[in-house]
């Protein structure tokens, strides 16, 4: 082959760069390894993390049971090595597959359109609220501050550069929801939408309705935000918003200490074209039969360039292949007894424990630590081998002596005595 | 007269929806170990949804089947050469999924304490310096989910550097051959766009640029090797210009499988740049991502990196979000670590040396298939190939439908929009030269086949269980979802 | 005239030696952290090869990529129907893989001491019972590899149970409808064979039966259902029968798939039997194995299983040798364990009542399609159907290919020998309603064919990437290996 | 469907069974389980076998590293859930793969022919032996002390009822190897096959050149029989054999407790017509096209019945297919330089121990204990989480204080010296 290029040696290759561009040294990397040493290497790193046989943190990462088919599905070299379906007629499965995945999500969040997927929900609430300051014109946005602190402080990385007014209105120190008192003030006539989660950081099921009403009457929209997709499987959809971003992490995608996991945005029909990332649509081969392609594409930055809807291009497709997988194993009724079985298992540890918020909630909740210290408990629990809650001050630093957990389908009876035990309660 | 049916398992597969029949499911739940609560009045009745119309219903056999036909639809690199330009579709070693799959990393949560995440920040620690060795550079964050997001990230970067001096400035200045992401992030980052164009070499001139560059330019967003495969050999001067003017030099590195052992950006003037773990790194596509594209930086630019960072304590790796200059979070948690666990494996089986070499395969078997193609095809710009080589066809799109029938993946259509009729062929460094004399052979064969035969390749692919999709009337009327009829 | 390709990733794949160039390699060991030996030193130059000729020499991608491209030439169960009568191909849940390759049961050696191995004990130990209740019988080896292996495990056991007795008699009796490898297994243990045939009805003549048994019967191997699918319903009075004249009755247990749950041999004589994991307990068939034999026995038979036995003791579970009237061991260690935790995980996923459930399914799938197939095609017996029926049709192995071209794998064809142009067709539990009107549309269709168009079916496969093969060509002069021309 | 079958309950359909046979009960199988709990309880399971880091057993099972490929192909599903290839216009892949494993073992051993495989080295070496029974007509087979002493119980169990005669002879208690003079006792016009291991039991390569001459000046053929397919990488092939008998276990396939493994079977040319088991020919499909198939079915018990050369049908074709993924991978260098690996480590340790036998050795030797019991210097290693040898007195009442111990491209350093250590040397 050097022949044919003309070359003697493959340093020649490169010859025609100037030295000063040229890297004359030798990187400081050690020598190649065998997969033996590597698989090595990443076990001990493992063995190095708390990887416990409990784990009551959720805040926005649950851990749900994967089904095996999840992996073994998405290992298919025909899905793991493929690039972007922008050749339709040999990406069909592919392209099927999102088709599928966003007609799944369409059905679970009410909403008409929902795209191939976002990085994860905390980049889809940003461009969700970017959405709608250019379907209404306006620069403001009103966030709830029961809406994931690490969501809330991405919205201000992203729109701070844009002109964008965010304001945080307060939840209410009883029931642990949105305060509309406070919401209505930070409601004005430049707000572009209402940003809400629920459930909510604490757990806590939000009115949805009422603070869609709410937005509406001053022509905002409602962005509904979700961390929990199990919630969907038994909460009313959130049909009364018009734009819904949320993460799916919960439907087969491992913690994996943050990603990668996938993000949902959903729209109103008429919301369609300002709507950002891939979308799969249907339509017909040259002999009629039916197939899918990607489609509106004049909304991406590879046509529009800086006048498009977003820059996002690779997406999290093989997430949420996974996602949709996990979906069809459940389906209808799976998701249902999945999710009433969430519900159960946190209203057993809840019903234990001092419950800050009295609002309804999903499988997660804040409890107050009482005498000992949140850090203290979770060190007790650490000699069990079980990893604790979430100090709520942390993130919230009026609420000391509070610790969010969460339960899951896969937390025992025996192991939420224990955390009981742990709160001395 | 044989006449052929449709065979149906992999290619008459219905959708999901369609399979469903009602009651049918594929899970089982352990039973449950606490008393059962009744929605409504733990959540009140208004709260709990009725039913998900329509949702699928379908058993497990049915959803391997449904899957495992789908994915026979697919092209992969698992089945042979995919040389989209820009993409650097090279071979996803199974080792990098196989430890991905650690129990002890999959299954950690990201508010862990961080003594109790120990060898997740280590192996980030790890990467970090890796990828600073490799592209010169001071800092690296690995929170960015792909490419585009780094490109975003540095940008804001850009911004609060400038800032922190005093002025912000205007625009950032995008060469035409540059990828869309480029204008789009620095859009989202609120600066305006300042087109530059290539010259007859394909490269930057650096004298025209000198002449636009002033107070109002914020920085140069430079991909390089630029998207014609071609390396801009006047960066370093670029580099120079820019500095003058107090602007700052971005780098687009999304090939930099073309660079990596051989030229490091940080040492010629590079301030920050992205990285594409899910090209360069050979973290899988997976159909369009997961992705990741993390953001090196020089020293003064550090400050800046969004938060939260990694650092070395007495007691060990932990979190560092006491930060006055970063720009704050580009998302939650810390990135896409099961991307980055595979890239170090990527990196840990290469070394330096396996890297450098990695880099002059991908240059080698770029500038064979060039040569291969040169007497057939007219090549776009006559500067040395990099790691992928731009010819240009006025039938670029049906040439490209038409090499599925012979086998592959096309390359990449229409792409640096600059070309006129742009086909932009990378092959990657891990193709066989069996690989790359079969792919020429079937581009010659077509090349012949346009003179005697055109309708032959506008009218494909031929051989594929659907014919050429309609992609115009998909944008019509959109149908994005199933419904039922 | 749209001429098509053949296109070559999965179409055109060569064979691995014919991929190999010099020099090339997929592997990489880690560094020899102990001197370096010389093999001639160390074993003598004589004993040290040169070379291995020809050997293959090719990369990792090109592995991962030949494997896969040969891959997409297989039909499967993960892909449709499979219909193979007496195969009982069902659905293999990937549960069971994922539990097969926990490590510490993966990476543990069969030499390791009882007290280091108490969990692959415990597994056997629960399979056993789990088999042992399933089938009524008393105690179960779990070492036999196979179907066959397990028949000469059996009736090595019926020999030595006779030969306790002073006389281990000189023949069994073999049903014409049986496997050849019950024949096979028969000679293997120093046994003639007893041919018997089958009554208009396709079951055995219990007064026939009685009028041939006599003191040179050692016992009767009986396929229940048998091949036909048909449940031998006198076989409680034959066992009496055989009992009678002092001879065993063994059953072939390949076909438990229609009797799990709802009939238990060893209720009503018999006396031993063997399982085949691979079909009823759903551990994959992997293009030909592994496979998985276990024998079942009743108590008087306890004593001659092959050796080593399970045994509880006070410090738990151990392996015990001394057992005087053993048969021996029939293969070294203690059986295909791998293959015996998947079954156990099938066992524990059904559950006694699932397991029974997955038998009535699997009866009505079969008795299913012979309804709507029935009116198209002969039905060799008119008995009722268990989990399987068997049709007519002079062009049996035709109509089989032609069914590829429906996208469909073929069921059993001219098997049992009893019936001329056999079509032997079991669908399993795990087809759905869809699947099975799909292939009942197809061979209705292909019937028609048939009549309308000979040529068309005689012809077949027409879509597949290979046409009809030769096999006539390939036993006349047998190449059983490639060779460099 | 019950309607169409003309059924009302699924009950119906065995109606037709008379009572006697029918089983009335319910089967005590505690209830269905979820995916969840069942990978629970191997886990479980497995947590209570020793998996540490290292193992020191080989004699027949041994640990190798086991290429990710390997697990990465068997598991695509168009390998693991298809049946044997007998519609060989949709089983290329299967056929292919057999022929290429056909040919890598005629190319490893030396031979012509080989099937696509037997249940395992123990089971095929008996079949060997009845091959040169059916070949030469004789009745009587002398078997080697140090061959694998599982395999030689099993051969008798195979051999036991057909009249078969095996005679055992001694080995050369200085070298380990073959005892010459014993082996020529053990001859005579009644010997169809010598069956000789090699590295034999104690590792010890034997001289199968020199034994071939006395079994062939006999009129009897040479069974040759391996456990350690790795040495075939180094070791000069069976040339002189004429049937060769193996084991893959050591190509990719985990030790597993014992199986699933795959057996190998190979001859000379002139035997083929007499070798069980399977064969994949090739030949042309109907346009010409090379294709490939089973053939020579003549010979087996499907056609054959009781006069087939084997009952064997359903074999190891799996586990075979991920031995060709492993020969592949390593290739012609490959397989050398591990096989010299695993010799460089094996010398590093026996050169520290006294060893019982003289003759050379590959990745196994027996090692004299001294002062201390085979079992205390395993409880030692147990301690520090190392499994050690094998006592040899459990197979060999005459070599008392004896301990087999094996070495593999796994075994470290720093073990290895522990072992050192724990033998007190
Ligand atoms: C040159 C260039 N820049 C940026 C990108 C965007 O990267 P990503 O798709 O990961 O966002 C790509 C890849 O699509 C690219 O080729
Ligand atoms: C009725 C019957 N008996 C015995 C066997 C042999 O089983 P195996 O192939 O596992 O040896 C089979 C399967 O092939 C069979 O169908």
């Amino acid at each position: 082959m050097l022949d044919t290029v003309g070359a003697t040696h493959l340093e020649d290759l490169y010859a025609h760069l100037p030295p000063e561009v040229r890297f004359h040294g030798s990187l400081n990397i050690p020598a190649g390894k065998s997969e033996y040493e590597i698989i090595d290497y990443f076990r001990a790193r493992g063995a190095e993390n708390a990887n416990w046989h409990a784990n009551f943190l959720g805040a926005g990462v649950y851990h749900h049971y994967r089904p095996v088919l999840a992996d073994a599905i998405a290992s298919r070299g025909e899905f793991l090595t493929s690039y972007t379906p922008y050749q339709a007629e040999i990406s069909q499965g592919t392209l099927t597959a999102i088709f599928e995945f966003q007609t799944m999500i369409c059905q679970l969040t009410g909403m008409d359109v929902a795209n191939a997927s976002m990085y994860d929900g905390s980049t889809a609430m940003p461009e969700a609220a970017m959405m709608a300051m250019r379907i209404t014109g306006r620069d403001a946005v009103a966030v709830a501050r029961t809406v994931h602190p690490e969501y809330r402080e991405v919205l201000g990385t992203y729109t701070r550069h844009q002109g964008v007014r965010v304001r945080e209105f307060e939840y209410d120190a009883e029931t642990g929801q949105v305060d509309l008192a406070s919401l209505e003030q930070a409601l004005d006539e430049s707000t572009a939408a209402v940003v809400i989660q629920s459930p909510n950081f604490f757990g806590v099921v939000e009115n949805a309705k009422q603070i869609a009403e709410l937005a509406h009457a001053r022509g905002a929209l409602l962005v509904f935000v979700f961390t929990e997709a199990i919630s969907l499987g038994l909460l009313e959809p959130p049909r009364d918003a018009d734009i819904v971003a949320g993460e799916l992490q919960s439907f087969a995608i491992a913690p994996s200490y943050g990603g990668p996991f996938a993000g949902v945005l959903a729209c109103k029909e008429k919301y369609v074209r300002q709507i950002p990332g891939r979308l799969v649509g249907e339509t017909k081969d040259a002999s009629g039969h039916r197939a899918f392609c990607l489609t509106l594409a004049a909304r991406e930055q590879h046509i529009r360039r800086e006048k498009a809807t977003s820059n996002i291009c690779t997406n999290q497709a093989l997430i949420a292949l996974m996602a949709t997988v996990f979906m069809a194993l459940y389906g209808k009724r799976g998701l249902r007894e999945l999710a009433e079985q969430n519900l159960a298992k946190a209203h057993y540890l809840g019903g234990k424990l001092w419950r800050r918020f009295k609002g309804p909630y999903f499988n997660e909740f804040a409890a107050a630590t009482g005498v000992r210290s949140p850090q203290e408990i979770n060190r007790r629990l650490r000699d069990v081998k079980i990893v604790g809650g979430l100090p709520l001050d942390r993130f919230y630093p009026e609420l000391k002596n509070s610790m969010l957990l969460c339960c899951t389908e896969m937390s025992s009876r025996t192991d939420m005595d224990g955390v009981a035990e742990a709160f001395g309660a | 007269m044989i006449q052929k049916v449709r065979p149906h398992p992999s290619q008459n597969e219905p959708l999901l929806f369609e399979r469903s029949s009602p009651g049918k499911s594929g899970y089982q739940l352990p039973d449950l170990d606490v008393p059962a609560v009744d929605p409504a009045e733990a959540l009140g009745s208004a709260n709990v949804r009725r039913d998900i119309p329509d949702f699928v219903e379908v058993s497990e056999v049915d959803v391997l089947r449904h899957f495992t036909r789908l994915s026979t639809w697919n092209y992969a690199i698992d089945l042979g050469l995919y040389p989209l330009g820009s993409c650097t579709m090279k071979y996803n070693p199974r080792v990098n999924e196989a430890v991905a799959r650690t129990e002890g990393l999959m299954w950690i949560h990201p508010f862990q304490e961080d003594p109790l995440a120990q060898g997740a920040l280590a192996i980030m620690a790890e990467l970090e310096r890796a990828l600073a060795e490799i592209t010169g550079m001071d800092a690296v964050t690995l929170q960015p989910a792909a490419g585009a997001h780094g490109e975003l990230t540095g940008i804001l970067m850009v911004r609060a550097a400038l800032e922190a001096q005093g002025n912000p400035r205007k625009k950032i200045l995008i060469p035409d051959s540059a990828h869309g992401t480029n204008p789009a992030s620095v859009r989202m980052a609120g600066y305006e766009v300042g087109n530059i164009t290539s010259n007859e070499r394909g490269m930057l001139d650096a004298e025209a640029l000198a002449r636009t560059v002033d107070e109002s330019v914020a920085a140069i967003m430079i991909t390089n090797p630029n998207t014609l495969g071609v390396f801009e050999e006047r960066i370093a001067e670029i580099a120079r210009i820019m500095h003058a003017q107090g602007a700052l030099v971005y780098m687009d590195g999304a090939n930099m499988n073309a660079l990596a052992g051989i030229s490091r950006p940080g040492d010629y003037g590079v301030d920050l740049m992205h990285l594409n773990l899910h090209k360069t790194f050979s973290t899988p596509h997976g159909g369009g991502g997961p992705g990741s594209g993390p953001v090196a930086v020089k020293k003064p630019l550090e400050p800046f990196l969004p938060l939260p960072r990694i650092q070395r304590t007495a007691s060990g790796w932990s979190w560092n979000c006491d930060r006055p200059q970063s720009i704050g979070r580009v998302r939650a948690f810390y990135g896409n670590f099961g991307v980055l666990v595979r890239a170090l494996a990527y990196v840990m089986a290469h070394g330096g040396d396996g890297l450098k070499r990695a880099t002059l395969d991908a240059l080698l078997n770029a500038n064979y298939l060039r040569k291969l193609l040169e007497r057939h095809y007219q090549i776009a710009y006559h500067a040395p190939s990099m790691h992928e080589c731009v010819f240009r066809h006025q039938a670029t799109a049906a040439i490209a439908k038409r090499l599925i029938d012979y086998g592959f993946h096309p390359y990449t259509v229409s792409f640096p929009l600059i070309v006129h009729g742009a086909m932009m062929i990378e092959p990657t460094e891990t193709e066989s030269k069996q690989e790359l004399d079969l792919f020429a052979e079937a581009l010659i064969a077509i090349a012949n086949e346009f003179q005697e035969n055109p309708e032959l390749v506008s009218t494909a692919p031929h051989t594929t269980r659907v014919a050429k999709v309609d992609e115009v009337a998909a944008a019509r009327k959109p149908v994005l979802r199933w419904s039922r009829l």
